[in-house]
C-alpha cells in the first residue's frame, strides 16, 4: 500500500497531544486546545491524502509483532479497508469539528487543557478500535474508549452526579467487556488465533471449528456492543453521561464511541451464526423501541437526543443482525452527522440559555439564534428521515433490509419507531424554536460565537448531502462480494426503486409530524400525561431500568461484600484465628499454674515425673 | 536364715522410699533434708552390698565419694538454710513463695 | 564479582554505614539511604540491559562456597523469571527510600532497617542457593515487626505488627521444613538449586516424597503470599505499616513466595505440582473473588488497597496454577507489575495520609481539586488495578488469562468477573468518594507533591508500568525461554507447554 | 598415667585458690580488678587451649579411663571457659550488688564450678561423672543464694538445693544399679556388656534414674520444675552461668551416657526422647507466653531451649550431635548477651520486669540493639546463630525421620516449629518493649564501663560469627560428634 506509515501517524498523533499536553503545557489552554486540534485535523487530512493514494477498494494490513508467548501470538496491526478508512474519516471528520466547536464552547473553564488531553485520548483510543485488526487490540482499545469516555463524563467532577455518572459508564461498560474478553477467549481457544483476517480465512476453510459453542461465542462477543453501543439491557449509562460537556455528548455518545459497537459487529460479523444474529436483531429492534418510548416523556434537550441515539443504535443493531451490514453502516455514518450536528446545535442552545437545559424553559428561539436554529432544523429533518436528508437514505435501506430478510416484525417495530422518533423530535423542535419565550432566560438568549456555528454548517452540509455522495458505494464495496457502484444520480434516486418500505417510512414521518405539531405548537405544557397516563409516566421513569438494577444487580454484589466482608471479620479474623491465639494463650496461663512456688509440690511433681518416666519405658 | 542380696537390696529400697517420703511429705526444710540424705545413704547401702556380693571394690569406693560429696553438701546446704531462717525466722516451705507462675 | 552482588550488597554496606552515622546527621542519613539504592537501581537497569534473552543458564553468575560439608554456597545468578523481579525489586527500593520522607523520627534505626529488608530481599530473588534463598528472605522478617512496631499507625497496630510477624514466620518455617525436607530427598546432598534440577532429571524425587513435600511449599509459601485463606494478615498488616515498609513488603518481598513456587516446586516437584493444580486454582478464586468483595467494603482506603493487592495474587497463582507457557509467563508479568502497582499505590495512600491524617474514604473527597498531581497518579493506579490497558498489570492479566483458559476455563471465566468487574466497581467507587464529588472545607490548606524529588517516586512507578505496559515483549521476550524450560519440566512434555505458529488444528487437538 | 591432660583442670582450681587469698589482701574497693585478672589468666588458658598446645588439646584417657580428652571435652572446656569470661566480666559489673566486699569469693567459687564442668567434660566414669556434676551444683548452691541480703536469692538457693539434692540422690542409687547389674563404673567397658543387659529391667532402672539426675541439669520435661524460681531469684550472672554452664555440662554428660555408655539402650529410647523434648519445648514456651518478669521468662525459654537441643539427642545421629553442640556454642553468646544487658539495665531496679526495658533505645542505643540481636538470635532468625543452629537440628531431625520412616519425628518437628512462632511472640514483645514500650520512667542513659563494651562485643561477635560462617564451628563440632561415636 501506499504511504503504509500514515495510518501509524494518525494513530499516534492524538497519543502524542496527550502526551505533550500533560507534560508540558497543562498550564495554558489555548496551546493546547490547538496541539489537540492539531493532532485530530491533521489526522484528517491524513486519511484523505492516504484513501485518494490507495482508493476506498483496497484492503491491506500492517503490523508489528507485540506479544509472543508460545501459542499466543499477538500483533500490533493496523486493517486497512472501506470499513476503517470510513470509519477513519467519520472519527477524524466528525471529531474534529467537534474538537473546534469545544475550543470555543470550553472556552471558559479553567480546567480546558485537560479537557482536550482527555479528548485527544478519546480520540486515540477510538481510532485504535477502527483500525485493529486483530481482536485483543480491538479489545486493548475498547477498553482505553470506556476509560476515556469515564474521564470525559466525569470532567466536571465536583458535580457529585457528574462522578456518579461516569461511575456508571464504567462499570456498565465493564459489564459489556466482560463478555466480549470471555468471547475472544473462546474463540481463540476453539480457533487459536485473534487475527480478524486470520480468523475469517480459517472459518471459510472449515466452518464448524466454532461447533456447538458458535452461538454462545457470538452472543458473547455481542456483549461488548452491548455495552458500548448502549443496547438493551446495557442502555442505562447513555442518558446519564450526557452529564458531560455537550462537545463530549457529541463526540462520544452520538458520533463515535457508541458507534463502536455497530463498527465491530460489522467487523466481525463473518463469527456470528444465524442464531445469534436473530437474537442479536431482536435486541436491536427492542432497544429502538424502547429508547423512542423513553424520549417521549423527556424533557432535558440533551437527554431527549441521547434517546434519540440509543434508538437509532437500536436501528443498526437491529440491522446487523438482519444480516445488512450495509445499511448499519450507512446509517452509523449519516448518524454520526446528523446526531453530531443536533448535539453541537442543541449545545449552541444550552450557551445561549446560559447553560439551561429544561427545554419547558426555553421557546421562540428561532428569533434569537438564526444560525443554530437552521442547523437544527437540518439535523431534524435528517433524523426523521424526509428526503432528501441523509437520515431518509439511510434509514429507508434499513427498512428495505428488514423487509428483504422477510423479518415483518421488525420491519414493523422499525416504521413505528420512524413514527415515533418524528413525533418526540419535533416535539422538541416546537417547544424550543416556536411558542413564546417561556423563561428569561429564553428572551435573553444570544447567537453563539463563529469557532461554534462553523462546525456546526459544515456538519449540517453532510447532513443534508451524506445520503448521496457513495457512502454505500465504499461500505457495499467491503460487504457485498460484487457490488456495483452507483453514480450519485442513482443514488438520489435509489430509495425510489422499491416504494413499498419508502412509502411506510414517509408515512410515519408524517403521522409523526402531523401529531406533534397538533400537541405541541405554541403548547405551554405537556398535554401527553393527562392523555397517556400510567404510561407517560412510565416513560418519564424510562420503564424503572435504573431502579430495577439498583436493586438486583448492585445489591446482590453489595450483600456479597457485605457477607464476604463479615466471613473475613468475625469467622476468619475473630473466630479462627482468634481461637487459635486465645487457646495458646490460655494453655500457656493454665501451664504455669503448675509452677505454685511451693517447694514441696515441685518436689512432688519432680517425683511424679519419675514415676511417670518409669512407667513409660518400664511400664509397658 | 541365708540373708541375699535380694534382702539387702529390698531394704536399700525401702530406705529409698521412705527418704522419698519425707522429702513430699514434711514441710520443715531440716527434716526435708535430712530425707535426703536418708536416700544417698540408701544408694550407699545397695552399693556396699554389691560390692560385697561381686566381690569387687569400686563400688565402696564410689560409696567413700558420695560419703564425702554429702557431707560438703550438708555444710552448704545446712549454711543455707540457716541464712534463710535467718531472714524468716521460718524453716517452713509454705513460707518459700515468694517467686511463683 | 557479579553485578548482583552489587544490586544486593550496597543496600546492606549502606545500612553497616549509617550504624556509625550519628543519628542528629539527618540530610546525610537519607542521603546515603537514597543514594544505596538510586545505585542498586540503576545497576538493575544495567544489568536488565545486559541481559541476553534465551541464554543458556544463568547470567552474571557468581558462586562461593560457604559451608562445604552442607553443600551450602552463595551462589547468584539470573535468567528470565527472576531478572525482572530484581529490576522491579530496585527500582521499588529506591521509590521507598525517597517516599520516606514522611518519617521524621528517628530516621537513622528506620533507614537501616529499610536497607536491611531491600538488600535481603534483593539478595533473595538473585540467589540459586536453597539455603540463602531463605536466609536473605528472613532478613526481612524483624526489620518489618519493628518498622511497623515503631512508625505504624492506627490503634490496631501492636495487634496487627504481631499478626503479621507470627503469620509470616510460620509460613517460612513450614516453607522452611519443605525446603530442608526438599534437600535430603533429591539425594544431591548440595542446596545449589541448578545442580538439584540436574541431579533430579536423572533421579527424579519419589512420588511419596513429592505430595509429602509440595504441600509444605504450597502452604508455606501461600502464607507469605497472603494466598486464601491465609489472607488477612495482608490487609491488617498493610494498613497500619508506614508507606515505604508497605511499598517494599506488598510489592517486593510477597513476590518471594510465588517466586520460590515457580523456581522450585514446579521443576522438582512436577507430578505433585499436576495433582495439586486444581487446588490452587480453586484457591485463586477465594483470593479474587471473595477477596475482591471483601474490598468493595472496605472504609479504609489502605485497608481496601491491601484486599485488591491480595485479589491479584490470585491472577498470579491461576497463571501458576495453569502449568503452561502463556501462563506462567502471565504470572511472572504481574508478579513484576503488580511489584510496581503495590508500591504506587502504598506510596500514594501515604501521601494522602501525611497531608490528612486519615485514610477513612468517608472523610476524604474531591481530593483531584487540591491534588492534581497526586490524585491524577491514583486515578492511574487505580485505573491499572483494574486492569486497564496500557498499564503492565493487564498485559499480564490477560496472558494469564489466556493461559489458564485451557486448564480452567471455569475458573478463569470467574477470575474475569473479578478482574473486569468486581475490580472495576471498587476501584470506580474509591475514585468517586476520594477524589470526585466536592471538597470539604476542612482540606482546603492540602498541598500537592510539588518539587521533584517529592514527585520523582511516583512518576518513576507511574513511568515503569507504562514502559511495561506498552513494550511487554521487554519483559516477555526474556521470561519465555526460561519459563518454557520450567514448564516443561513441571509438565514433562515440551509439546504442550510451546504451540509454536500456533495453527488453529493443533490448539484444537490441545483442548481435546 | 599422665596427669599432664588435667593441666588445665589443675590451673583452673589453683587460680581459684589464689583468687581466695587474693581477697585477703586486696582492699576492698580494689577487687573487682581481682575479677579482671582472673579474666587474663582465663583467657590466656583459653588461647592455649585453642591453639592446641595447652593439656585439652593433647588427646588420651587418665585415671584409669576415669578421664578422657576428646574432640568433644575440648569443644565444651573452650565454651565453659568462654562463658566463665564472661560471667567474670558480668560479675565485675554486678559486684556491687552482691553481699559486700564478697567479691573474690564469688570469682573463686565461679572458677570451681567452672572446674566442676570441665572435669564433666572429660569425665568417662559414673564416679567421675557424679562427683564432677556435685562439685557443679554445691558451688551453684552457693553462687545462687550469694545475694544474700535479697530473700528471693536464698529462696532460689534453697529450691535449688533441695531439688538438686533430690536428683542427685536418684542418680546416685541409678549409679549403684547400673554397676550392680554390670559391675562396670566405666562408660567404655559398660558400652562392650551394655547389650547383655539391654532387658534387665533393673539395668534400665539404673540408666533411667541416671537420666534423671541429668534430666535436672539441663531442665527437661519433667523435670524443669526448679528452672523458673532459681534463674528468677539468682544473682544475674549466676543467672547467667546456670543457663549455659550447667546446662552444657549436662548435655554433655548426657551425650556421654547416651552415645558412649549404653548407645544400645539409647537405641529403643527413640519415641521417649521424642516425646521428652516435644513437651519440654512446648512448656517452656507455652509457660513463657504471659510472662512478665525478664529473668523467669528467660527461665522459661531456657526450658524450651533444652527442648531444642534434645532435638539433636532424639535424632540419635552423628549430625544431630554436631547440631545440638553447634546450638550449643551459639547460645553460649546469645543468652551471654542478654544476660549481660539485663544485668546493666537492671541492676538497679527493685525487679527485672519486662517494662523497665521501655526506653532503652533511646537511654542506650548498644545495649536496645545487643538485646534485640539477642532476642532475634533466640528466636533463630537469619542471620544470627540461633538461626543455623536450628536449621541444623531441623536438617538432622528430618534426614532420620526420613532414614527411619517414623513420623513421630516429623511431629516432633512440627511441635518445634510451633514452639518457634510462640517464642518469636514473648521474644518479640521484649523487642516491642525496647523500642516502643509505653510511658517510660527513666529516660537517663545508661553509661557502659569500657569491659562491660569489650563483653557485649565478644558476645555480638560470636553471635554474627556462629550465624554467618558456620563452618569452622561445624568441623569442630562435626569431629567432637565422631568422637562420640567409638
Amino acid at each position: 500500500m501506499k504511504y503504509e506509515n500514515l495510518p501509524w501517524l494518525i494513530l499516534f498523533l492524538p497519543l502524542l497531544s496527550v502526551a505533550v499536553i500533560t507534560l508540558f503545557t497543562l498550564r495554558s489552554k489555548t496551546v493546547s486546545s490547538l496541539i489537540s486540534i492539531g493532532a485530530v485535523v491533521t489526522g484528517f487530512v491524513m486519511t484523505l491524502l492516504f484513501i485518494n493514494a490507495n482508493g476506498f477498494q483496497f484492503s491491506g494490513e500492517t503490523s508489528a509483532n507485540w506479544l509472543s508467548i508460545g501459542g499466543l501470538q499477538i500483533d500490533f496491526g493496523l486493517k486497512l479497508d472501506a470499513l476503517s478508512m470510513m470509519m477513519l474519516l467519520v472519527v477524524t471528520g466528525v471529531g474534529g469539528a467537534i474538537h473546534i466547536y469545544s475550543f470555543g464552547y470550553m472556552h471558559d473553564d479553567e480546567s480546558m487543557a485537560r479537557f482536550f488531553a482527555f479528548l485527544s485520548l478519546f480520540t486515540f483510543s477510538m481510532l485504535g478500535i477502527v483500525l485493529a485488526n486483530n481482536f485483543l487490540m480491538m479489545f486493548i482499545f475498547w477498553e482505553l474508549v470506556g476509560v476515556s469516555s469515564y474521564l470525559l463524563i466525569g470532567f466536571w467532577f465536583e458535580k457529585p452526579s457528574a462522578g456518579d455518572a461516569a461511575k456508571k459508564a464504567f462499570v456498565t461498560n465493564r459489564l459489556g467487556d466482560f463478555g466480549f474478553l470471555f468471547g475472544i477467549l473462546m474463540v481463540w481457544g476453539l480457533l487459536g488465533s485473534l487475527s480478524f483476517s486470520a480468523l475469517q480465512t480459517t472459518l471459510a476453510a472449515n466452518p464448524a471449528l466454532l461447533g456447538a459453542s458458535a452461538t454462545l461465542a457470538g452472543l458473547l462477543i455481542f456483549c461488548g456492543a452491548m455495552g458500548k453501543s448502549a443496547q438493551f439491557p446495557l442502555h442505562v449509562w447513555l442518558p446519564d453521561a450526557m452529564e458531560g460537556p455537550t462537545p463530549v455528548s457529541a463526540l462520544i455518545h452520538a458520533a463515535t464511541m457508541v458507534a463502536a459497537g455497530v463498527y465491530m459487529l460489522c467487523r466481525t460479523l463473518f463469527l456470528f451464526n444465524s442464531e445469534s444474529l436473530h437474537l442479536i436483531s431482536y435486541i436491536g429492534g427492542f432497544t429502538a423501541l424502547l429508547a423512542a418510548l423513553m424520549a417521549v416523556q423527556q424533557n432535558d434537550i440533551k437527554r431527549i437526543i441521547a434517546y434519540s441515539t440509543l434508538s437509532q443504535l437500536g436501528y443498526m443493531v437491529m440491522t446487523v443482525g438482519l444480516n445488512g451490514p450495509t445499511p448499519a453502516m450507512f446509517h452509523l455514518t449519516t448518524h454520526a452527522f446528523f446526531k453530531a450536528l443536533l448535539f453541537l446545535s442543541a449545545g449552541s442552545v444550552i450557551v445561549g440559555m446560559h447553560h439551561e437545559q429544561d427545554i419547558w424553559q426555553m421557546g421562540n428561539l428561532r428569533k434569537k439564534m438564526p444560525i443554530t436554529f437552521l442547523t437544527f432544523t437540518i439535523g431534524t429533518l435528517a433524523l426523521c428521515g424526509v428526503p432528501p436528508f441523509s437520515g431518509f437514505y439511510s434509514k429507508d435501506a434499513i427498512l428495505t433490509q428488514a423487509l428483504a430478510q422477510k423479518s415483518y416484525l421488525l420491519f414493523g417495530v422499525g416504521v413505528f419507531v420512524a413514527a415515533l422518533t418524528t413525533f418526540y423530535t419535533f416535539r422538541l423542535f416546537f417547544i424550543v424554536f416556536f411558542g413564546k419565550e417561556k423563561s428569561k432566560a429564553a428572551s435573553h438568549a444570544h447567537e453563539s460565537p463563529l469557532v461554534m456555528t462553523l462546525p456546526l454548517i459544515a456538519l449540517a452540509v453532510f447532513s443534508f448531502a451524506g445520503g448521496f455522495i457513495g457512502i454505500t458505494n465504499n461500505y457495499g464495496s467491503q460487504f457485498v462480494n460484487h457490488h456495483e457502484a452507483l453514480s450519485m444520480a442513482q443514488q438520489f434516486t435509489e430509495p425510489f426503486n422499491n416504494l413499498f418500505p419508502m412509502a411506510c417510512g414517509l408515512g410515519a414521518v408524517a403521522v409523526g409530524l402531523f401529531l406533534a405539531y397538533s400537541l405541541y405548537n405554541n403548547a405551554a405544557a405537556d398535554p401527553l400525561p393527562t392523555k397517556l397516563g400510567g404510561l407517560a409516566t412510565l416513560m418519564k421513569n424510562k420503564f424503572y431500568f435504573d431502579e430495577f438494577y439498583e436493586a438486583t444487580f448492585i445489591r446482590a454484589h453489595d450483600f456479597l461484600a457485605a457477607v464476604a466482608d463479615w466471613l473475613d471479620r468475625w469467622i476468619l479474623e475473630g473466630a479462627i484465628i482468634g481461637a487459635i491465639r486465645g487457646g495458646t494463650d490460655l494453655s500457656g496461663r493454665a501451664l504455669r499454674l503448675a509452677q505454685t512456688g511451693n517447694l514441696q509440690t515441685y518436689a512432688f511433681l519432680f517425683v511424679l515425673g519419675v514415676a511417670l518416666l518409669l512407667y513409660f519405658v518400664l511400664g509397658k | 536364715m541365708h540373708v541375699s542380696l535380694h534382702h539387702y537390696l529390698f531394704v536399700s529400697f525401702m530406705l529409698f522410699s521412705l527418704g522419698l517420703l519425707g522429702v513430699i511429705m514434711r514441710r520443715n526444710l531440716l527434716v526435708i533434708y535430712m530425707s535426703l540424705e536418708l536416700m544417698l545413704n540408701a544408694a550407699n547401702l545397695a552399693l556396699v552390698s554389691f560390692s560385697r556380693f561381686n566381690n569387687k571394690l569400686d563400688g565402696q569406693v564410689l560409696v567413700f565419694f558420695i560419703i564425702t560429696v554429702a557431707a560438703a553438701e550438708v555444710a552448704v546446704g545446712l549454711a543455707l538454710i540457716v541464712a534463710l531462717f535467718r531472714k524468716r525466722q521460718s524453716a517452713h516451705v509454705e513460707d518459700l513463695t515468694s517467686m511463683k507462675l | 564479582m557479579s553485578i548482583l552482588t552489587y544490586i544486593a550488597g550496597w543496600p546492606l554496606l549502606a545500612a553497616l554505614a549509617l550504624v556509625v552515622v550519628p543519628r542528629n546527621y539527618r540530610v546525610i542519613i537519607r542521603a546515603i539511604a537514597v543514594l544505596a539504592t538510586l545505585i542498586s537501581a540503576v545497576l538493575a537497569v544495567k544489568m536488565f540491559a545486559q541481559f541476553v534473552p534465551g541464554a543458556n543458564g544463568f547470567q552474571f553468575e557468581q558462586q562461593i562456597p560457604w559451608v562445604e560439608s552442607l553443600g551450602i554456597s552463595y551462589h547468584v545468578g539470573v535468567d528470565g523469571l527472576n531478572v525482572g523481579l530484581i529490576l522491579m525489586g530496585a527500582i521499588v527500593a529506591f521509590a521507598a527510600a525517597l517516599c520516606s520522607w514522611e518519617i521524621q523520627t528517628r530516621e537513622k534505626e528506620f533507614y537501616i532497617l529499610l536497607l536491611l529488608m531491600t538488600g535481603g530481599i534483593l539478595g533473595a530473588f538473585a540467589s540459586l542457593d536453597l539455603f540463602f534463598f531463605y536466609f536473605l528472605h528472613e532478613l526481612a522478617l524483624v526489620p518489618t515487626f519493628i518498622m511497623i512496631g515503631v512508625w505504624g499507625r492506627g490503634e490496631k497496630k501492636n495487634y496487627a505488627t504481631f499478626q503479621i510477624t507470627l503469620y509470616l514466620s510460620i509460613g517460612a518455617l513450614i516453607a522452611l521444613i519443605g525446603l530442608i525436607a526438599l534437600y535430603l530427598q533429591s539425594g544431591a546432598n548440595t542446596f545449589d538449586i541448578p545442580k538439584i534440577i540436574e541431579h533430579a532429571k536423572t533421579n527424579p524425587l519419589s512420588l511419596n516424597a513429592q505430595n509429602f513435600i509440595f504441600p509444605l511449599l504450597l502452604f508455606g509459601f501461600g502464607i507469605l503470599v497472603s494466598l486464601w485463606p491465609f489472607h488477612s494478615w495482608a490487609p491488617l498488616g498493610y494498613g497500619v505499616a508506614p508507606s515505604p515498609t508497605a511499598m517494599l513488603h506488598a510489592g517486593v518481598l510477597k513476590k518471594f513466595g510465588l517466586y520460590g513456587l515457580i523456581r522450585i516446586a514446579l521443576p522438582l516437584l512436577p507430578q505433585a505440582t499436576q495433582s495439586w493444580a486444581h487446588v490452587i486454582a480453586w484457591l485463586c478464586v477465594g483470593n479474587i473473588l471473595y477477596v475482591g468483595w471483601v474490598a468493595m467494603r472496605q472504609k479504609d482506603l489502605n485497608l481496601l488497597i491491601g484486599n485488591s493487592s491480595v485479589a491479584h495474587m490470585g491472577f498470579i497463582f491461576l497463571g501458576i496454577a495453569s502449568l503452561n507457557l502463556i501462563g506462567v509467563t502471565g504470572a511472572v508479568l504481574i508478579m513484576v507489575a503488580h511489584g510496581f502497582l503495590a508500591a504506587l499505590t502504598f506510596a500514594l495512600s501515604g501521601y494522602i495520609y501525611k497531608q490528612t491524617g486519615t485514610l477513612q474514604i468517608s472523610e476524604l473527597g474531591g481530593l483531584c481539586r487540591k491534588l492534581p498531581f497526586i490524585g491524577t497518579a491514583l486515578l492511574m493506579a487505580a485505573m491499572a488495578g483494574c486492569g486497564l490497558p496500557g498499564f503492565a498489570n493487564f498485559v499480564g492479566e490477560a496472558t494469564v488469562f489466556f493461559g489458564s483458559w485451557k486448564a480452567f476455563p471455569t475458573v478463569t471465566v470467574i477470575a474475569l468477573w473479578g478482574a473486569l468487574v468486581i475490580g472495576g466497581i471498587y476501584m470506580t467507587r474509591a475514585i468517586r468518594n476520594i477524589l470526585h464529588g466536592p471538597l470539604p472545607e476542612k482540606w482546603n490548606s492540602l498541598v500537592d507533591a510539588s518539587n521533584v524529588w517529592r514527585k520523582l517516586p511516583y512518576a518513576l512507578l507511574i513511568v515503569s508500568l507504562l514502559v511495561f505496559g506498552f513494550i511487554p515483549k521487554l519483559l516477555t521476550e526474556k521470561i519465555n525461554p526460561d519459563a518454557q524450560k520450567i514448564v516443561a519440566l513441571a509438565t514433562g512434555n515440551l509439546v504442550s507447554a510451546t504451540a509454536p505458529g500456533a495453527s488453529p488444528l493443533n490448539f484444537v487437538a490441545q483442548n481435546k | 598415667m599422665n596427669s599432664s591432660l588435667i593441666m588445665l583442670e589443675i590451673s583452673v582450681i589453683g587460680l581459684g585458690l589464689v583468687l581466695m587469698l587474693a581477697d585477703l589482701f586486696v582492699p576492698a574497693e580494689r577487687r573487682r580488678f581481682i575479677g579482671y585478672a582472673a579474666i587474663v589468666a582465663l583467657g590466656v588458658l583459653l588461647i592455649t587451649s585453642l591453639s592446641g598446645n595447652g593439656s585439652c588439646g593433647q588427646f588420651g584417657t587418665a585415671f584409669g579411663g576415669m578421664f578422657i580428652n576428646d574432640g568433644l571435652s575440648l569443644l565444651f572446656k573452650q565454651l565453659f571457659i568462654i562463658a566463665a569470661i564472661l560471667v567474670l566480666f558480668m560479675a565485675a559489673e554486678f559486684s556491687d550488688k552482691l553481699a559486700a566486699g564478697s567479691v573474690a569469693e564469688y570469682y573463686s567459687l565461679t572458677l570451681f564450678a567452672l572446674a566442676g564442668m570441665l572435669f564433666a567434660a572429660s569425665s568417662n566414669d559414673f564416679t567421675m561423672l557424679f562427683v564432677s556434676i556435685e562439685l557443679i551444683t554445691i558451688t551453684f548452691y552457693v553462687l545462687v543464694s550469694f545475694q544474700r541480703s535479697k530473700i528471693q536469692s536464698l529462696e532460689a538457693g534453697v529450691k535449688y538445693l533441695i531439688l538438686g539434692a533430690l536428683s542427685s540422690a536418684f542418680m546416685v542409687f541409678g549409679i549403684a544399679l547400673i554397676w550392680g547389674t554390670t559391675g562396670e563404673l566405666n562408660f567404655t567397658k559398660l558400652a562392650a556388656v551394655a547389650p547383655q543387659f539391654a532387658d534387665s529391667q533393673m539395668f534400665l532402672l539404673g540408666v533411667l534414674l541416671v537420666l534423671v539426675g541429668l534430666g535436672f541439669k539441663i531442665a527437661a520435661f519433667p523435670f524443669q520444675i526448679w528452672a523458673p524460681d532459681v534463674y528468677q531469684g539468682a544473682p544475674t550472672p549466676t543467672t547467667a552461668f546456670l543457663g549455659i554452664g550447667s546446662k552444657a555440662a549436662g548435655f554433655v554428660l548426657l551425650l556421654r551416657v547416651l552415645f558412649t555408655a549404653v548407645p544400645s539402650v539409647t537405641a529403643h529410647w527413640a519415641n521417649l526422647l521424642i516425646v521428652i523434648s516435644a513437651i519440654t519445648i512446648l512448656y517452656g514456651n507455652l509457660c513463657a507466653i504471659p510472662q512478665r518478669n525478664l529473668k523467669r521468662l528467660l527461665g522459661y525459654s531456657s526450658i524450651a531451649h533444652a527442648g531444642y537441643l534434645l532435638l539433636g539427642v532424639a535424632a540419635l545421629s552423628a549430625s544431630g550431635q554436631s547440631a545440638l553442640m553447634y546450638y550449643l556454642a551459639g547460645y553460649v553468646f546469645t543468652v551471654m548477651a542478654a544476660f549481660f544487658v539485663i544485668t546493666l539495665v537492671m541492676r538497679h531496679l527493685p525487679s527485672e520486669d519486662i517494662s523497665g526495658l521501655a526506653g532503652l533505645h533511646q537511654r542506650s542505643p548498644l545495649l536496645a540493639a545487643t538485646l534485640t540481636i539477642a532476642m532475634v538470635s533466640l528466636a533463630g532468625i537469619p542471620p544470627l546463630a540461633g538461626f543455623f543452629g536450628k536449621f541444623l537440628l531441623l536438617k538432622a531431625l528430618i534426614d532420620t525421620a526420613h532414614l527411619t520412616h517414623n513420623h513421630g519425628y516429623y511431629c516432633l518437628a512440627f511441635t518445634a516449629l510451633i514452639g518457634v512462632v510462640i517464642s518469636l511472640y514473648y521474644y518479640f514483645g521484649v523487642i516491642r518493649e525496647i523500642y516502643w514500650g509505653k510511658n517510660p520512667e527513666d529516660l537517663s542513659p545508661i553509661e557502659i564501663s569500657s569491659p562491660a563494651k569489650l563483653s557485649l562485643a565478644i558476645c555480638l561477635a560470636g553471635i554474627f560469627w556462629i550465624g554467618l560462617f558456620p563452618d569452622t564451628v561445624l568441623n569442630i563440632t562435626n569431629l567432637a560428634a565422631t568422637a562420640l561415636g567409638k
